[in-house]
């Protein structure tokens, strides 16, 4: 049951190195930069961190591969015109890269948090992405065998809580959070706002508190860099 | 067919083609890059509704001024608008609605066509190349009909539409139309079909391409 | 994309002597009642029918069952205190049954709807259910293969449609219906309540429009067997 | 240690003692049957927070009069309350939350559970009975632990405890703790420890049961 933390530094106390982090948002829309910051601050390094991309600009998880703390990115769509920091250490081979279609990386987070062992997906089959995976034709359509994909911690941003962790996202920010919350052994949400338990409508809720470990309420936004339209 | 000095369609007609094509109604998600063209030949009253995939049915157009919110882009990370009756949904149930086939039309841009529809959008395979592959193979393998929009013909002239793809697959045996600057090309089970011709006629596209191509032009060679 | 229909006979048009039909509710929760008896009245038969029960009391479900319109029951718990029907159609040898574990049904209907080929869980592994079905270790821990589960039409209830049939739900009463709305070729929707497009907030809407093709509005619900507290 | 003749705790009893072993703030399903009694011994102010798997978190006590709502209802089809806080969710998304290993506890019914954990409490395997499983096996795999609620002996003063099933099995080595009316036994690595005892003696168990026992209670043999 999730505890509410003073500070994203109490947030994200623990997360040892070599630790699997995965990190919320598509771009910037819903990325936790201040629990990144927090991060970075913390020490960690060698981390194994899963992400739809690889950092956009100069903040967020950008600046945590400028600080070399990721050994390994698992994400979809790394190279966008600001991924300038994942691109060089990738380039200089200090970072290792594990691609995985959209769609995939989503239902592989799914089956983590849902408790499926592996499943068979017609995405990528036929494709370099899915070279020396099992494929299966299953009513006369073809398949390639995914895994899931699980993780220490999640940090995710959402928009607003209660003091169960109960979570509503705001727009398309809402993306990998409520998946990643539910695939990682310890879940930190960062939110702008902060309501009583009752506060919030039992029907619109998005993530039930029970995939949430630690809240830290953050309210005012940090600057979001002016890198928009820079790829999927 | 243009007022310019260049043959066939321009962008913006060839989108506009495009646009004609999508039935009323339909639930469409428009690749990033040139596709994205087509919403604006979409008329108002057609009741088409976007799909973008990071989560949301139901996008309106780019969002300009005071309007710009970061918590609203497109699959592009572009600001958009929210239309009356949008929704909203995770990743996973976004993905879910592309692979179970509940889009009916998907356009892409393509580096290269296959003569059975294999399409390959997403890397150039060039070892100094950073992968990325976004939702590309998703995308080409999920919607009831993938459509691609690109030039017939790259910058230096060679034909994309080809007997076999030489670039890494996005996937397989997924387009079902080829809307291009000097034709539009249908992928059937007996070949591939010219359907419509700009500014050429059949026997030149015969002479260009590789692809056995099967003449069905309403008007017959021009 | 939505139509709306005048009545629910209107809305069960079409259904063909044969189909696989999903309908919605546990229990009574959720139960498409008028649908239903629309269902029965237009006369189709040999049906398959995909429910978590088997019918309660004397009405919907259970009286499509009566009528002698289901050749095939999938669910996970048709034996109750009010199945008479069913369990009379069964000893008599005149339904087929397929028993599925309650969270494999539900994950089976939404594979379907999701384009997953095939997926491992853990649910029934050892156990008669999964005899004769494929198991797999996966990290230690066993898993058997099971397979989407799709129908030609689902019959759902919700609690409020706006014109594009985009859905809201009431309580427990959700349950089966997001997910059916999702496997079927054709979903059709009985709401107490249609409002304009524009009326839900995006926020909230559980059943995105795209996954409905009918809607009826149903406003006074019918009267609900006092037949609780009958099992799972 | 009860009021009563027969020997051993009562149904309320054991439901008390289980209730005091779910930790505080603890998320929880208790099977429909007798573990549903648990729910009257969680104190208030303890924070569990009951599932109910047709989809419902926080789900309250049972619903009388003016309070009862058709679409509000356990997995049991009771008409049941919302406590503040509570969260619904569909039948995919509530059998996740359970597969995926998110329930901190779970308590069930048994006809029977073997030496090594296994359970069996869905089916009597009777040729003549119809078949239901509804969420049981889901429920045995899925919670971090497990826990059975049964009288140790059937009304036939027959074992329920025993080497290996004969019942139909709901699940395979997934219960951790058996709490019953004689005896609270820990299902372990090292095989079945008897950690606390009713109104009987370590060696009457040893005596009653076919599986070999630890002894683990905190006084030893009373």
């Amino acid at each position: 049951m999730a505890s509410i933390l003073d500070n994203p530094t109490a947030a994200v106390a623990g997360i040892a190195d070599g630790a699997t982090v995965m990190i919320g948002g598509f771009g910037t829309a819903g990325q936790p930069v201040e629990l990144i910051e927090a991060l970075i601050a913390s020490g960690a390094t060698d981390l194994t961190v899963v992400n739809n991309n690889a950092g956009n600009g100069d903040v967020g998880l950008a600046a945590l591969i400028r600080a070399g703390r990721v050994r390994k990115i698992v994400c979809s769509f790394p190279r966008q015109r600001d991924s300038w920091h994942f691109d060089q250490k990738y380039r200089a081979g200090e970072i290792e890269l594990e691609l995985v279609p959209q769609g995939n990386l989503a239902e592989r987070i799914r089956a983590a948090g849902a408790g499926i062992g592996a499943f068979y997906t017609p995405t990528g089959y036929g494709t370099s992405l899915a070279e020396g995976k099992e494929v299966r034709e299953i009513d006369g359509r073809h398949y390639v065998l995914e895994y899931p994909l699980r993780a220490d911690y999640a940090l995710v941003k959402a928009y607003r809580s209660d003091e169960l962790g109960n979570l509503v996202y705001r727009k398309t920010a809402r993306n990998f959070g409520p998946i990643m919350a539910a695939a990682a052994t310890t879940t930190i949400v960062q939110v702008e706002d902060l309501v009583p338990v009752g506060a919030l409508d039992p029907e619109v809720i998005v993530t039930p508190g029970i995939y949430v470990d630690r809240i830290v309420r953050v309210p005012a936004p940090a600057p979001v860099p002016e890198s928009i339209g820079a790829g999927q | 067919m243009t007022g310019e000095s260049r043959r066939g369609l321009g962008k913006d007609e060839l989108a506009a083609r495009i646009a004609r094509d999508i039935p009323h109604r339909a639930f469409v998600n428009l690749g990033i890059g040139l596709p994205t063209r087509i919403s604006n030949h979409l008329s108002p009253g057609s009741g088409i509704v976007l799909h973008t995939e990071n989560g949301m049915l139901g996008m309106g157009p780019e969002a300009h001024g005071d309007a710009v919110d970061l918590d609203l882009i497109n699959a592009g990370k572009v600001p958009v608008t929210e239309l009356p009756g949008a929704s909203y949904f995770h990743h996973a149930d976004s993905f879910a609605m592309m692979r179970g086939g509940h889009l009916d039309v998907c356009v892409l841009g393509a580096y290269q066509v296959s003569a059975r529809g294999d399409l390959a959008n997403w890397h150039t395979g060039r070892s100094d190349d950073i992968p990325a592959v976004g939702g590309a193979m998703d995308l080409a393998i999920g919607a009831k009909e993938t459509f691609v929009m690109m030039n017939l013909l790259s910058r230096d002239g060679v034909p994309k539409l080809v007997p076999e793809c030489t670039y890494p697959l996005t996937g397989v045996g997924c387009v079902s139309r080829v809307y291009t600057d000097l034709a539009v090309f249908l992928i059937e089970d007996e070949g591939v079909a010219v359907r419509e011709l700009f500014d050429c006629t059949f026997d030149e596209l015969v002479r260009l391409l590789e692809v056995p191509l099967l003449n069905r032009t309403r008007e017959g060679d021009r």
